[in-house]
C-alpha cells in the first residue's frame, strides 16, 4: 500500500461521511468519477480508515465508514471473478451515489454563500388580549386515525397509491435506477427510441448523466441494443443486423475502460 | 458610528427585542455614550412621530420599547384571531391524539412516540387552548405534564374523555406506546427522562 | 380608509404579529381588497427601503413579515444577551440542500444521498424552524416527510423556492455531456458509449 496521497491534516471526522471521503480521495488522486478504478480506491480508502483508527479515531463513530469499506471490498472481490457483471453493477451504483452527493455538496456550498439572512431577526408576537382558542370542529374518529399514524404501525389492506411514492421519486437529483425503469416504460409504447430524444427530455445535468448511465446499464444487461444511427431498440425488437455495437454478455464489453 | 448608523442600530435592537430595554443596556449594545444614545433615541422617536407611523417608540420610565399605536388595536386583534380558524397540522393532530389517549404526559413521552422534537407543536396547541399544563411530574428534572382541555372536548364534539374511540387491541403501534408508558410510569423513570 | 391609513394598519398588524402573515389574512384584517392590500404592502416595503431603515418588510412566498437587516446582528445579540446563533454546519447545509431541491422528502431519502445518519441534523433544523414536517407518506411505516419553511426563505434571502440557484453544472458532467454531443454530431456512436 503505497503512494496514498493523503493530506495528514485531514482527519476522518472532517468528512461528512464515507461518500465525502471517497470524493476527497477521487479528486486528490485525480481519479475519474465516472470510471472509478475500484482496486486503487479500495486500497486508498481502507488505508485511510485504518490510519485514522490507529491515530485514535473512535471506532464506534466510524461505523458508516467501515460499512463502506466492507462494501468496497465486496465490489473488489466480485470484480476478481471471471464474470464480474455484479461488480460493474455495484460500481456503477456507487458512481451514481457519488455524483448525487457531489451535486449535493455543491448546492450546499451555494446555500452557504447565500445564508446572510441567518443574521436577520424577527419579533415575538406582541402580548395582546385576543382569543386564540381553536374554532373548528372535528369528528372524534379522526383522533384515533392520527393516534395510530403516530404509533406508526397502521394496518393496511391495500397497497399504497402511486402518489404516495411521489415524495420518494420526485427528485431532481436523479437516480440511475429510476431512469432505467423510465426507459423500460417507454418501450411499452415505442418500438424504438432516439438517443437524442432521450437526452432532450432531460431536465438537468444530473438528469442527463443519469440517462446516460442508465443507457449504459441497460445495454450491458443486454436489455437494449444501440444501432449505428443511435436508435435504441429493446432486445425483442432488435434485428440481428442492427447489432453493431456493444454486444452484451461478454466480459470484455462489460468494462467501460478508458477510451 | 455616525448618528444615522446609531439610530439604525437602536431601531434594530428595539425591534428585535420586543421587551422594554434600559437606556444603559442600549448604550452598551451599540457601544455609544449614554447621552449620545439618549439623544439618538429621542430623534428616532421624533422621526416615527413625524411620519405618523403606526409604530411609536415609547419611553417608559427610562426603558425604551416600540409599540403599535392604540388606534390599530382592532386590526391587530382581528389578524390574531383569524388564526383560530386555521386547521390543525398533521403534526398537531398527532400530538393531540397522543396526549388525549395517554394523559397526563410529558413532552419527552410525546417525542419518544413520534421520534421528533415537538416543542413548537405543543406551544401551538397550548395557545389554541386544546391542551394545558397539568403540573409537574415528581421526577428528576420535574418535567411539565400536559392534558386536554374542555375546548378539546368541544372541538371533537364529545362530552367526556370516555367517549374517545377505543384503541384496537392488536395494533403493534398501540402496544409499543403502552410499553413506553409502562417504562415511564414505573421502575426506570430516570432513563425515560434522560433518553431524549 | 385611505392609502396612508391602510399602510399604517398593515404596518401595525405586521409589527404586532411578528410571524409571517399571508396576504389574504392581512387583507381580511384591514378589511380591504387583496389587490389594494398588496399594492399598499409593496409601497410600505419601498418606504422602509427608501429611508434605509434597519427593518425590512419581506415577502416570503406570499407571506409578509418585518425583519431586521443582517447588518445589525451584532448589536441585537449584545443587547439581548443572546448566545451567538450557532452558524449552520456543513452537514446542515447539505441536508437543507437535499430538502430544498427535492421536497417533500423522508429522512431515509436524505440519508441515502448523504450516506450517513442524519437524525441529529434534522432535529436541529426542525428546532431552528428551517424545516418542518409536511405530513407522512402513505407507505408502510408511514415515514414523516419534511419541507422547508418561510424562515428558510428568510435565512437564504429569497422570497420563493423558485429563486434557489439552479443545480450546479457538474464539471465532469459537462465534459461528459459535451463529449456525447460531439460524438453524436460526428456519428461516432462507439465513442459515445465507450468514452467517459
Amino acid at each position: 500500500m503505497s503512494n496514498v496521497n493523503i493530506n495528514p491534516d485531514y482527519k476522518l471526522d472532517v468528512f461528512e461521511g464515507p461518500l465525502d471521503l471517497l470524493l476527497h480521495l477521487i479528486s486528490k488522486n485525480k481519479l475519474n468519477i465516472y470510471d472509478i478504478p475500484i482496486f486503487t480506491l479500495v486500497e486508498q480508502y481502507t488505508e485511510y480508515i485504518s490510519k485514522s483508527i490507529d491515530e485514535g479515531f473512535d471506532i464506534d463513530s466510524a461505523s458508516e465508514f467501515l460499512e463502506m469499506a466492507a462494501r468496497l471490498l465486496y465490489i473488489k472481490s466480485a470484480a476478481l471473478l471471471p464474470v464480474h457483471e455484479e461488480a460493474d453493477k455495484l460500481r456503477k451504483e456507487l458512481t451514481g451515489e457519488l455524483i448525487e452527493y457531489q451535486e449535493c455538496k455543491k448546492i450546499a456550498a451555494k446555500l452557504s454563500e447565500m445564508s446572510s439572512g441567518i443574521d436577520s431577526y424577527v419579533r415575538e408576537p406582541m402580548e395582546i388580549e385576543a382569543d386564540r382558542s381553536y374554532q373548528r370542529v372535528h369528528n372524534v374518529t379522526e383522533l384515533l386515525d392520527y393516534y395510530l399514524m403516530a404509533a406508526g404501525k397502521k394496518l393496511r389492506r391495500l397497497p399504497p397509491p402511486v402518489e404516495a411514492f411521489s415524495g420518494i421519486v420526485a427528485r431532481r437529483i436523479v437516480s440511475i435506477s429510476s431512469k432505467i425503469s423510465l426507459i423500460k416504460n417507454l418501450f411499452v409504447k415505442h418500438r424504438k427510441l432516439r438517443l437524442s430524444e432521450l437526452y432532450k427530455k432531460s431536465e438537468s445535468r444530473s438528469d442527463l448523466v443519469a440517462t446516460f448511465l442508465a443507457i449504459l446499464e441497460l445495454s450491458r444487461q443486454g436489455s437494449i441494443y444501440i444501432t449505428d444511427s443511435l436508435d435504441i431498440l429493446p432486445v425483442s425488437n432488435a434485428e440481428i443486423s442492427d447489432i453493431t455495437l456493444l454486444t452484451p454478455g461478454g466480459n470484455d464489453s462489460n468494462e467501460f475502460s478508458t477510451a | 458610528m455616525n448618528s444615522a448608523q446609531l439610530k439604525s442600530a437602536l431601531e434594530a435592537v428595539l425591534f428585535a427585542s420586543g421587551e422594554p430595554i434600559e437606556l444603559e443596556r442600549l448604550a452598551e449594545a451599540v457601544e455609544a455614550d449614554s447621552d449620545i444614545t439618549k439623544q439618538a433615541l429621542e430623534e428616532l422617536a421624533g422621526e416615527y412621530d413625524a411620519r405618523n407611523s403606526a409604530i411609536a417608540l415609547l419611553n417608559l420610565d427610562g426603558k425604551y420599547q416600540f409599540s403599535t399605536r392604540p388606534d390599530y388595536a382592532e386590526y391587530i386583534k382581528r389578524a390574531m384571531e383569524q388564526k383560530r380558524k386555521a386547521p390543525l397540522s398533521q403534526a398537531a393532530f398527532e400530538v393531540l391524539a397522543i396526549i388525549a389517549y395517554n394523559q397526563p404526559v410529558t413532552k419527552s413521552f410525546i417525542e419518544q412516540v413520534r421520534g421528533v422534537d415537538c416543542s413548537g407543536v405543543i406551544a401551538s396547541l397550548l395557545r389554541r387552548e386544546l391542551i394545558e399544563e397539568a403540573g409537574r411530574l415528581d421526577l428528576p428534572g420535574r418535567p411539565l405534564i400536559y392534558c386536554t382541555t374542555t375546548n378539546f372536548l368541544r372541538t371533537f364534539c364529545i362530552s367526556s374523555l370516555s367517549e374517545l374511540p377505543p384503541l384496537p387491541e392488536n395494533d403493534e403501534g398501540v402496544r409499543l406506546v403502552s410499553e413506553i408508558t409502562a417504562a415511564e410510569q414505573t421502575d426506570i423513570p430516570e432513563q425515560v427522562l434522560l433518553t431524549k
